[in-house]
Order: structure tokens, then sequence, then C-alpha cells
């Protein structure tokens, strides 16, 4: 945690006072938790109270939630949503199954640690996370973005390596991304 | 014809990450300018292989994992699943737990209506509606939790009956979401179902004919809205569906609009029924005990069983080789054939605006494609 | 819903009427809605109701329960050192583990807020106070509507009281099989009973094959910790039942019944197939063992099996020690005992009965014949009160009236009789004279006296309950003084009231209630206070053992100080047989490591048996395709096609050990310490005595699956962690399949 | 007489098929076991002749100690309210696909569950216009619901699980550790 705190100049602060308050949340159900999304989006629980909507596109999105398992498949197409959405990212781990597989813990279709493939910034425990559950995690993301800590971000970049190859691993060859990774991580002099 | 209007025809796929598109989901179109020539669905994206788990797991231990499959109306799965096993094993299940059921099965109903005719309506954008929907879902999701236990995944029918019996009040709670829902749908027309805007926008939308109907295995509230009365309540009936009476509302056009006014129907058809039980309901027990789960074998044999969904038929074909895991478990989502073909068809000559409503309308649940 | 859609001006304003209604939203968090009473929220596990029985781990689908280990904690009889821990990244809070939990310690409380980034603190220890300290109402929590234990026992039909009264016939009928299949059901495998009984038994795997009606595997799984499971099934003390966790909220599981139907179903001559029996190499080496009782008995079968030449000398006219003169008819038959002992003959151990040690063969003899000697010669001398009068002749030892009904001889029965003592033998010496009343004056009049109170008598409940239904009258806690006798003949025993039978120490000193005294009428008395051994044929070694006490000092291996010279039985360690089995067992462990230098008699990880399994699996090979090509085309493609399948095997099992996922959660050690011997006799099964004639190769084919069957199904059953679980189910099916195959050429 | 609308059904079809075994199992379940040949010819009758319109499903089970795919087609008769399960068995190929014949020109639903049977077993069913992948599109392995494939074995060998190191059993280790 303590090389998250690095120095931050001030601009940086008032820059993290700003987009904590208006995040974006991709529109993206990539699970089976996300039939828990439209209670918290809209009347009954009313995410947009911090500030937080869904968006469609990942170019605007902030917040990257993995509501639940991924089967290969989809673990594809999150991974290049993942690489499209811009830094500072945050991606939010649903329910058991991201941890450690799950109640799919011994399916022959399904990823079994999500952290092996992008970088997680909170977990939340359930199966399925009930929405008070959600927006709890959304405030603490809130005040991690705040204190400057929500870094996690920066490890794609930083070991990106291990990323690729896990997910080579299991997608048993390359995946052609869009991004040049090793060029956006000069970019941010990581 | 000059150079620039010259129309030639494109690929565009939509999906998987699409708000048009309900779920995890993709199609491969064939456009020319904004009229769809062909379409063909992607699927795959939610499949965990079910079927394969379940034949590894214990018959108890699978009462977890079937209402995982269609999350937006789980229970048809757990009745499924206990029912098909009582057929093959020949267990009793004590009246009160099929009432019980009954009223499971309902308000299940109830919600999956409310998600979906919320989710039609939002795709013409009109997201207060949805919004009302979803935020009146969200009281029958309290009456499970107080039932059951869970939100939304409920674990509580198995084998021999349900887990628990009614916790004290819970009638009288029932009664009053009842009559809330019911309040409310006077709203619900106003704002919506008969709001010019909608209907135009909804009717003409994805016509099925009652003769394609039937050849393209359409089922459910999509099959009624084509003027054919087919209800598996009522034809097939099951638990106590044959000492509630209700009616099945029917509507010939087969498009967009009488889909969403068979939902419409059936949410009050779905209410009066939840009353009945409510009132009609006997004491007793409510679980006819199985033997150590640990040690519980069924005997040989197969059953077809058959619910009806808000999707559609919903059904489970079970074998059992006499062992403790279940030999092969095929589970029939009402999607597979909504949410594929019939979807293919109704988009092949529709535009491109109406694409998401098309399949809205029709209430297509992919991971029940997928499994 | 109204038709009429053609929309009105003033429409819009109805919207006015929601200016009034409280908004939908709940204000999380600043304004938190309570969940349910009922919400399966995180788990809370009450640590001291909990016993550690594992049927959460067993019955949870997603395998999130993980049975820790927990240091400090000391397993007793009916609780293990291990508790539940719960993996959040696997559990779906279905609550089948509340529904199941035999002592309804783990229940769910209603919290469900946990968010964070460190994915250690998902793997919870659920206690009472919940996983954030934070006390919660509990939620879900386990309720009679559906409480998945089968808690009642399945009824054993027993003799009534006027039908037994009078005869010796079993009062116990046993079990059909619907019943045992149904009794057998109700088990959960927990495994709490093998740590309790002395002997280890296995017993969750001879129930399951007793439920899987696999009658030759229930006797084979038997057989590899009690050679005597026929009287070990009629007389047993059953320790494990009460350990049973079932017994927890209900009745235990009736193992011992359940044991006799096993070895009730399978016929005498089966017994040698059922066990695989074959003494694989003999070591020429010969052992003598003195007396034939339990522990000897024991002690020669093992020895036996693993190639020693073994005598038993006998002081009796026939084998069997005190589960023959010392147990009445009515409670252990003799030919169920006979069944035992004719099977131990069988495998090659010579019973020379009517032999006494020290009289007719010298106890020097035994040590310059015989490379070791092993005494088991129990208890048979009766211990007197000493009271006065107890020279009288009308007072017997309970023992020797015990041995001379065995014996059909005549005994005096008077009207009316006075029985001393409270334990198991005081009961079958008063009821078996409650018998012989009935017959010679048809009605019973005993009395036993016990220094003990009724609830801390040594007897079984089940033992005294009968009693008192034959008409036995009981004065417990009460001392005997002295036996009054008038002109000759014994009026009766007078007794004081016993305050304490033991003193701070928990050493026997009794203290009684001068003033409270009692006659107890009865013209004979019969002692059965306790019986001592009579260890006189040892002569010039008396002085040379080393003592402990009034008893040898033994190592582990019940070793006495003198290196040849082991001790097994009551001699050693009581009180009931099946003591006797395991100590006679233990011995001869220690006798062939004595004589075999061997040195790790236990394999206790898993990868101590698993490369014994894949050396089994490498030998199958090779000695199989010595024969490749010898016979009919059908037989030689069934051997091609094994020697592929055996490599496939091989291969899943080294892939699967050295796979880093099973690593992380194989908990090395097995669900209990296994006999090397036996896997060894396994491995050398595999060297095919060469044949020509395909008929001997096919048989030899079959018992070495069947062998190999065997073993896989041990594996699974001993690895307590589940990823290998499924593989040793997949390699005895493959087993099967070859063996149904073989089988079926066999018949040809 | 129990079951009356079912018998009359089986006579009615008994007698164009003489040689598949009819059964009523209870009401309104018919099963019938007949010869994988005459499969065809059953399906045409029952939508034409016998007005059995709704096909609800093609289901597959996999009888690996038979060597043997069983198929059941579940027609349903929406005015009779009779459901027909039609079982086959097919000859199991242990390596590549088995095959059949399809019925989706008869039914457009079986063009689901054929193309899906193809994919979960390895049944090819010739003249089937799309036998392509549809759900398994990224699976390189074998047809996963095979029999003698163990999914469990495949998720150990490929994919990664979590080890924890929690504090409190750390904690419980020190303790342990003190008074050992």
């Amino acid at each position: 945690m303590d090389e998250k705190m690095t120095q931050r100049s001030v601009w940086e602060k008032i820059a993290a006072k700003l987009s904590k308050r208006s995040l974006w949340m991709l529109h993206y159900c990539t699970g089976c938790g996300a039939i828990e999304l439209p209670p918290t989006m809209t009347a009954r629980f009313d995410m947009e109270r911090f500030g937080i909507n869904p968006m469609v596109t990942p170019r605007q999105a902030d917040i990257l939630l993995i509501t639940g398992y991924l089967s290969v498949k989809t673990l594809k197409r999150v991974v290049l949503t993942y690489e499209q959405m811009q830094a500072p990212k945050y991606v939010v781990g649903f329910g058991s199954c991201t941890i450690n597989g799950g109640m799919y813990w011994n399916s022959y279709a399904t990823m079994k640690s999500l952290d092996r493939y992008i970088p997680v910034e909170t977990y939340i425990a359930g199966c399925m996370p009930r929405p008070e559950a959600i927006i709890y995690s959304f405030n603490e993301l809130i005040a991690k973005i705040d204190r400057g800590e929500a870094n996690s971000w920066k490890d794609y970049y930083n070991n990106y390596d291990f990323y690729r190859e896990n997910q080579e691993h299991t997608f048993e060859g390359p995946i052609e991304t869009y991004n040049d990774i090793k060029a956006d991580a000069a970019l941010f002099r990581i | 014809m000059s150079k620039i209007d010259e129309v030639r025809d494109y690929e565009l796929f939509i999906g998987p990450n699409h708000p048009g598109i309900s779920g995890n989901f993709s199609f491969k179109m064939k456009l020319q300018g904004d009229k769809i020539l062909s379409a063909k669905t992607d699927a795959g994206y939610l499949h965990r292989g079910f079927e394969k788990l379940m034949e590894e797991r214990l018959f108890i231990q699978n009462i977890a994992i079937v209402c995982r499959i269609c999350v937006p109306d789980p229970d048809p799965n757990e009745n499924n699943y206990a029912r098909a096993i009582e057929e093959i094993a020949g267990i009793e299940v004590p009246e009160r737990a099929k009432w019980i059921r009954t009223l499971v099965l309902e308000l299940s109903r109830l919600a999956s209506y409310l998600f979906g005719i919320g989710g039609h309506v939002a795709t013409t954008g009109l997201y207060a509606f949805s919004n009302w929907t979803i935020a009146d879902r969200d009281r029958i999701m309290e009456l499970f939790e107080e039932l059951t236990g869970g939100r939304v995944y409920h674990i509580y029918q198995l084998p021999g009956g349900v887990r628990r019996d009614f916790p004290d009040g819970f009638e009288r709670r029932v009664l009053e979401v009842m009559d809330y829902i019911e309040s409310r749908l006077g709203d619900y027309d106003d704002l919506a179902i008969n709001n010019a805007l909608f209907i135009k926008r909804a009717t003409g939308i994805g016509v099925i004919t009652k003769e394609q109907a039937i050849k393209w295995g359409v089922t459910g509230p999509n099959l009624r809205a084509c003027g054919v009365a087919a209800d598996v309540r009522k034809d097939d009936p099951y638990e106590v569906y044959d000492k509630v009476d209700f009616e099945i509302p029917t509507r010939t056009e087969g498009d967009a609009y009488a889909r969403t006014i068979v939902r419409r129907k059936e949410i009050e058809q779905s209410i009066s029924i939840v009353r009945q039980i409510i009132d009609k309901i006997p004491a007793g027990p409510v679980w006819n005990k199985i033997p150590n789960p640990l040690k519980w074998k069924v005997p040989a044999g197969d059953a077809y069983v058959r619910t009806e969904s808000s999707k559609g038929e919903y059904a489970y074909y079970m074998v059992s080789d006499g062992g403790r895991n279940p030999y092969r478990v095929h589970v029939r989502g009402a999607s597979t054939t909504h949410g594929v073909h019939v979807l293919e068809n109704l988009l092949a000559g529709s535009r491109i605006e109406d694409a998401s409503q098309i399949m809205f309308s029709l209430d297509a649940c992919p991971p029940e494609v997928d499994r | 819903m109204s038709e009429n859609n053609k929309g009105s001006i003033l429409k819009p304003f109805r919207a006015l009427k929601f200016i009034g209604e409280k908004p939908v939203t709940i204000r999380t968090p600043f304004e938190n809605r309570p969940t349910a009473p009922r919400y399966r929220g995180f788990h809370v596990n009450d640590q001291e109701k909990c016993i550690g029985c594992g049927t959460c781990a067993e019955i949870c689908d997603n395998d999130a329960i993980r049975m820790i280990e927990i240091p400090g904690l000391e397993p007793e009889v009916g609780s293990s050192n291990l508790r539940p821990a719960i993996d959040y990244g696997r559990c779906c809070w279905c609550a089948l583990c509340v529904d199941v939990c035999t002592t309804n310690s783990l229940n769910m409380t209603q919290e469900y807020t946990h968010v964070s980034e460190d994915l250690n603190t998902f793997f919870m220890f659920p206690d009472t106070e919940g996983i954030h300290k934070t006390d919660f109402p509990l939620g879900y929590q386990a309720s009679d509507d559906s409480n998945f234990l089968d808690l009642e026992r399945v009824e054993m039909e027993e003799l009534s009281p006027e039908e037994r009264g009078d005869s010796f016939i079993e009062i116990v009928k046993g079990y059909s099989k619907e019943q045992a299949i149904a009794e057998a059901s109700r088990c959960v495998a927990c495994g709490l009973c093998t740590d309790t009984c002395p002997a280890h038994m296995n017993i969750p795997e001879y129930i399951e094959a007793i439920w899987d009606d696999n009658l030759s595997e229930a006797g084979r799984q038997i057989y590899k910790t009690n050679p005597l499971p026929e009287v070990c099934g009629r007389v047993c003390t059953h320790k494990c039942e009460t350990a049973c966790s079932i017994g927890q909220r209900g009745e235990p599981i009736a193992i011992r019944w359940l044991k006799r139907y096993a070895m009730d179903a399978i016929p005498a001559e089966q017994y040698g197939d059922v066990n695989n029996f074959r003494v694989v190499k003999p070591l020429g080496k010969s052992v003598a063992i003195v007396g034939s009782g339990p522990a000897g008995l024991s002690a020669a079968y093992y020895l036996r099996l693993m190639g020693y030449d073994i005598t038993i000398f006998e002081k009796y006219p026939e084998p069997g020690g005190m589960m023959r003169y010392g147990i009445p008819e009515y409670r252990l038959p003799y030919d169920a005992l006979d069944k035992d002992i004719n099977y131990i003959e069988e495998v090659g151990v010579e019973i020379k009965c009517n032999t006494t040690i020290g009289k007719d063969i010298p106890f020097e003899d035994l040590h310059r014949n015989f490379d070791s000697v092993l005494i088991a010669t129990g208890f048979h001398v009766g211990r007197s009160t000493r009271v006065p009068g107890t020279d009288h002749k009308d007072v017997f030892q309970s023992i020797d009236l015990l041995s001379k009904i065995t014996r059909g001889e005549e005994i005096q029965v008077d009207e009316k009789i006075v029985v001393i003592g409270g334990g198991n033998v005081a009961m079958d010496i008063a009821r078996s004279l409650a018998r012989k009343q009935k017959v010679k004056y048809g009605k019973v009049n005993i009395i036993v006296t016990s220094l003990e109170t009724r609830d801390i008598m040594p007897a079984d409940d089940e033992e005294i309950e009968e009693a008192t239904e034959e008409g036995c009258v009981f004065y417990p806690g009460r001392g005997p003084v002295e036996i009054v006798i008038e002109d000759g003949k014994i009026k009766g025993l007078k007794t004081n009231r016993c305050l304490s039978v033991f003193d701070e120490q928990h050493r026997f000193s009794p203290k009684f209630d001068e003033n409270d005294i009692k006659l107890l009428e009865g013209t004979m008395i019969v002692e059965s206070i306790g019986q001592g051994p009579d260890m006189s044929y040892l002569d010039t070694y008396t002085d040379k053992i080393e003592m402990d006490g009034r008893r040898f000092k033994v190592n582990e291996f019940y070793q006495t100080s003198i290196e040849w010279l082991f001790a097994a039985g009551d001699i050693i360690k009581g009180p009931d047989v099946i003591n006797g089995i395991a100590v006679g067992h233990k011995a001869a462990l220690g006798i062939d490591k004595m004589l075999e230098n061997k040195k790790d008699l236990f394999y206790n990880t898993i990868f101590d048996v698993l490369d014994k399994s894949l050396k089994f699996e490498e030998g199958c090979r090779k000695s199989s395709s010595k024969f490749a090509g010898k016979f009919s085309p059908v037989v030689n493609n069934m051997i091609t096609d094994l020697t592929v399948k055996s490599k496939d095997l091989e291969e899943r099992i080294k892939k699967l050990i050295q796979n880093e996922n099973v690593l992380i959660h194989l908990d090395k050690k097995l669900k209990r310490p296994q006999e090397a011997g036996y896997f060894e006799r396994c491995i050398a099964e595999e060297a095919l005595a060469d044949t020509t004639s395909e008929k001997d190769f096919l048989k030899n084919m079959e018992r070495k699956t069947r062998v190999a069957f065997g073993l896989y199904h041990d594996l699974e059953k001993l690895t307590k962690n589940k990823e290998l679980e499924f593989l040793f189910g997949y390699l005895k099916a493959q087993k099967k399949k070859q063996l149904e195959k073989v089988e079926k050429l066999l018949q040809k | 007489m129990e079951y009356e609308k079912e018998n009359s059904i089986v006579e009615m079809m008994q007698m164009q098929f003489p040689e598949a075994a009819f059964k009523v199992k209870k009401e309104r379940r018919i099963e019938v076991r007949l010869p994988s040949a005459r499969l065809y010819d059953f399906a045409v009758r029952m939508q034409k002749k016998w007005n059995f319109l709704h096909l609800s499903a093609i289901s597959c089970v996999d009888w690996i100690d038979d060597g043997e795919f069983e198929l059941v087609y579940h027609f349903w008769n929406y005015d009779e309210k009779v459901l027909v399960m039609a079982k086959i068995r097919i000859p199991r190929e242990e390596e590549g696909d088995s095959h059949f014949e399809t019925i989706s020109n008869l039914w457009q639903p079986a063009k689901f569950f054929e193309r899906d049977i193809h994919e979960m077993f390895g049944v090819y069913f010739d003249g089937s216009e799309d036998m392509e992948r549809f759900i398994l599109t990224d699976w390189n392995g074998p047809p996963p619901m095979r029999k003698d494939f163990i999914t469990r074995e495949f998720a150990l060998n490929f994919y990664h699980y979590r080890d924890y190191e929690p504090q409190w059993l750390k904690d419980m280790m020190a303790a342990g550790e003190g008074n050992e």
C-alpha cells in the first residue's frame, strides 16, 4: 500500500476530489450478478446519489464491474474492453466466482481467479452481492480514489507480461488487442 | 443509381457488450442501409456447463446450482429439478408444500414480468417506466428474502417439498405487496401501456403469425400473443394449478405490443392466483423427508418435467442410473427457440432500430440458451 | 387497463399525484434496511458445540469448507481436533451445511457486507462473533422443517423376556437386508467412530459397503483390522457408538449390529476370496502364542498374513479363551465363535488344545524352538472379596461357574443366590443362573449387589436392563461385610451402604457407612468382582521380566524387557474383546518389526501410499506383458489394451500429484495411518505366477484386478482432500470395467 | 379405464409402428422405443397425421457403458395435451463424430437442439444446415458432455486456484507452537 502513496501534486489531489464524484460504470453484465445492478442503478437503491451512472462504451467508462463468473469467451471480450478503457480505471470483482472459482470451481469453461488476468481494485463477498453491498463497495472505492490509493490499474502496465502470459495460457493462443500497452506504459511514466 | 446512393451490403457485429441487448449475447448482422438482410446470433458468453456440473454433484447439491441457470426467473428451474426427482423416485409431496411452491412460482413470474416489460419499454426510450417496475419488483424480492433467505437465488424447493414454512405474518405481507402492485397497474397503463408513443413504437414490430409461431416452436406469452391459448399450467397442470382458477389472456396480432399486453394481463392473473393461494392454503408439513442426502440414491428411471416460466415452456429431462448423482439432466430453456432461430427469423427483414426491441419483446434470456 | 389509447391533454398532469408520496429509494449506507430474520448471510460456528465431524465439508457442493487442524485442541471420544473454515471465494450461501450439521453448531447471521482488496480475508474461520467480530443477529438457522439427518435407529428385533427367560438361544435376531441398508444409509462417514475404536476399524468404509450391498467389500474392510468380526458383532462394548456424530442429536448408528449383519451374510467358505488371502512369501520364521483368547488369535491371524508359521498353545479343550468360557451362549453362540476361529485355522494357524505351558511343555522350550513368543493367557482366576466366610463351600467364583456351564457340567443352583459384582461378567453369571433357576424351580430369585451405584456400574446399560427384565433384583451401592453362616449353611450376605468407591487420586479405596446394614438372603454366594492372571508357567522368567506395578513393563509394541517375549490381552490391557484384538494386532506388528527389522510400519501421508500404487500399476504392466501373444487373440488384445490403459492411469496419477492446485489443498496426512504391510502384500500380488494355461492366467488376472480395485477404493476413502477423490473414483471404475471383461472371458 | 386417452393414442400409433415398444408412463406421458431407422417416418407421421405440432426438445444421453448414445425426441400435442418421448439408440464412436439424420426440415427448433447435441456430444446430424459450433466457439477440447471427459480433472490441470494465508490461521499456528 505504501508505494501507492506516492507524492501527489496539489493538482492531482484536486483532480482526485473532482473525479471521485463523477464515476462512470460500464454497462456490461458479464455474469449472473448483473441482475442486482438494475435495482442498484435505478430508483430503489440509486447509486446516482454518489455520482455513479452507467455508461455504454468502454472509452468513457471508469469502473468495470465483473459481476460474478467469467466464461473464457467473455474473458476475451473483457480483456479487450479493459484495455480500451481509459486509465485511471477500476475493476470491481463481484461475488465468490471472481475470487476462487465460486460454485463453478470445477467447470471447464469458466476462469477461476480474476486477478491473474486483469488487476482488480476491490472484491465484494456474496453470491451474488446485494445492492447495499455494491453501494458500500462504491463508497469504499470513492474514498480510495480520494486518498489516491486506487492505483491497481498501474499494475497492468507495470507487469503486463504476467497478465499477458496468463491470458494467452487460458486462451491457448495470442489475442490481438488494439492498444499497445507497452507504449501506454511509457506515456504514464510508470 | 448514381454513385452516391448506391447501397452496398455490410456486416455489423452487435454485442456482447451492448445496452440494447438483454444479457451477454451478440449478433452478426448483414445490413443494407438500416434494413437487416439476415442476422446470426452468437451465444456462449455465459456458458458454464451446468449439465456437466450437475452430473458430478449429489442430488441434493444440485438444488443450489439449478436456480443459477436463468437469473430473472429462477424458480421454474428449482421446481423442475425437484419434480423430476419426485417423478423418478416416486416421492409424495405434502399438500401444503405444493401450494407454497405454486406461490413461489407465481411471485417469480410476477417479478420476471415486471423486469421484462420494464426492459421492453426501456428499449423504446421510456426509462421512467423501467425505473418504476424495477423498484416495484424489489418488493417481491423482499418477500422472497423473508420466505427463503435469499433475494434472487432462493434454493428453496428440494425433492420432497420446500425447506421452510412461512415465517409468521408472511401471508399478510404478501397480500399487502399484491395490493400495492395492483394499485400501480393503473399508473403503468397511463405511463406506458396506453401511451400513444409506445403503442405506435411497438405495434407491427417483430410480427409472428400463428402458423409461424407453431412451426418455430414459440411458447409461453409469445405464443399466446399469436392467438394460441397454450399454457403449460392448463395443458399439463402441475403442483396445484388445477385447484386455482385463472384465464389465459391471448391476442392475435403477434407483434411486440401484443406480447406486452399478454404479459400485462397475466400480471393480473398472477396476482389473483397468489390471492387464491393465500386464502386456500391448507396447514400441514412442508417437507416429506428424503433419506440422508450423503447416501441417497434415486432409483433408475427418467422423467420429462415442464413448467410455464415467464419466458415460455421450461422443461427438464432427467435420467438417473440408480446412483448418487444424476446421470443426465437436459435443461430445455424457453429461450432455446425464442433467443436463437425465432429471433434470427424476425430480425431478417426488420430495421436496425427495432432489433433490440424485438429481442426484449420476446423476453429472450441468454443464460438459458448457453446453460 | 383502459383500451382508450387516445391521449387526453390533461393526462400529463396526473403525474402531480406523486408529489405527496415518499420516494422508494433506500438511502444506504445512511439508512440501512434490516434483512429478513431468515437471511442467509455470513457463517457463525459455536466452537464448543462443534465436534469437527466434517459433515458440512462433505455436503458442500462447492468444496468451500476445509477442515483445519486446530493446534492445541485435543481429540476426545466423539470430537476431533478439526474445525471447519469457509472459503468465501467458493461459497454460494446455499445453507446445505446448516441443515446437515450434526450438532446444529453452524448457523448463518444476517450480515452480508464484506468488501476488501486483500483476498486472504475471504478465507474465514467461523466462530461465535462472526467475520467482522460485530455481533449480527442470527439469520438462517437449523430447523426441524428440513433436517437432513435420519435421527432414529432401525429397531432391532429381540426375543421377549418370556421367550428368552429359560433358554440359552441367542437374544438378538439380527438385521434383514432392507433393515441393514436403511440403517447403513444413516451414516455420514465422519470417521469419529474409527478414532475411538481401540482397533481403529474402518467403520465408515464397511458401512458404505453394506449400504452399497457389496458384502465382500464389507468383509474385506472389516478383516483389515479385526479377525473376529462375528464375535465383535455380538459382544463388543461398542465405544464407537458413543462417539457417533449422529448420536449427538439422535440415536447413534447401530455399528455393532451392522458388522454382525455383514459377517452373517458372508458364508464361511467365501472368507478366503473375500480377503484375497494368499501367503505371498513365507518367511520361514515361527512364532509361538500362549493362549487362544482374542489377543492370541488376532496376533496369530495377522502374523500368518505376514508369512510367519504360527502355533497356539491352549490349556482348555477348545480355543477361544474367555470368549468361549466366559461369555454365555445367549450372547455369543458357539457356532459364530467357531466360524471366526475356523477361518483363522484355515489361514494356516495351528492350534494345539489341552496343552498347558509350564506343565506339558516347559516355557523354556518355546524360547528354544520358536523365534518369538507371545503370551496372551488372560485373566482366568477369580479374585475374592476375602470377607469372613468366603471359604465356605457354597461360595463360588463366577469364572469357574461360567466355564463349567460352557463345558456342560452340572453346577449347584440354589433357590436364592446372591451375586457380588457390577461388571459385565457379573451380569453374565446372574442371567445364566436366572435361566438355570427358571428351568429348575420355575421362578427366578437372584440378588445382584455392587459397590458402584446404578449410574457408574461398569456393565453395559442394555445388560442391566435385560437382567432386570429376566428377574434379577439389584442392590447397587452396597459393600459386602460378612457372609452370615448359621449351622453350616449360608443364610445371606451382610452389606453396608458404600459412600464412595474411589478416593481423590481415583485409587480404589471404598468408604462404608457402618450403621446402614442390610442382610441379603441367599443360600449361595457368587463372587464376580474381577479376575487375575495365573502367570505361574513363566517359572524362571518371572524375575527376569521387568514389572510395572502388577503388570509387565512393555514398549509401544507390547514388547517386554526380554527382546523375544511379547505380551497381549487382559494381562497387559483390558477389559474387553476389542482391546484384546487391537493389542494382539499391534503386538503382531511389533514381532514383525523385530524379526524382519522393518523401519516404517505405518504410512501417514498420501504420497507413501500413492507411489505404492504407481509401483503396483508398473508391476501389473511388466508381469502381464510377459504373457503377450501367448494366448487366444481375444485375451491377447485384452492384455495390450490393459497395458495401454494402465500406462494412462499412471500418467493421470503422476500429472495430478505434481499439480500445484492439488498441492495447495493437499492435506498431506491420510485420514488414518495405514498399515504398510497390507499395501506391501498388494504390491507383492502383482508377481503373476507364470503359467501356460489361459484359464489360470485369467484367474490370476481376476485376483490381481480385484486387489487393484480394493487398493484404489481404499485410496479414495483415505485421502482427506477432494481434489484427488474423483481421481480414485475414476481409477476404481476403470478397474471395475476390467474386472467385468476378465470375468466374461473366464465364463467362456 | 385409467389413461384412456393415452392408450387410444398408443393403439393408433402401434398399428403404424408394430416393432416399436409403447408404454404409458403416467398421465400425459407416453414413452416409445423404436429402431433408429424408423425415427424419420415416425417424426413425419407425428407432425402430418397425428397433429403433434410442437417438438419440445431433443435430448441426448451418453450411455458410455453400452457404447451408445440415446436420442430422446419430445413431441407435444396441443389439442390432445399429451407428450410422446421417442427414444432411439445410435452407436457411439470412440473418436470423431457419430452420425444420425436430421429432422430440422420438419421442425425448426430441431436446428438448435441438433447443433447443441453436436457440440456437446459429437453427434453429426446429416442434412442439417448448420452444424458449426455455436456455444463452444472458444473451446478446443473434446465434446465436453461425453462421460469420458472429467470436467474436474480438466479444471485442475488447466486453471489456477487460490491458496490463502489468512491472519487468523497464522495467529492460530503461532499460538499452537506456543504450547506444543
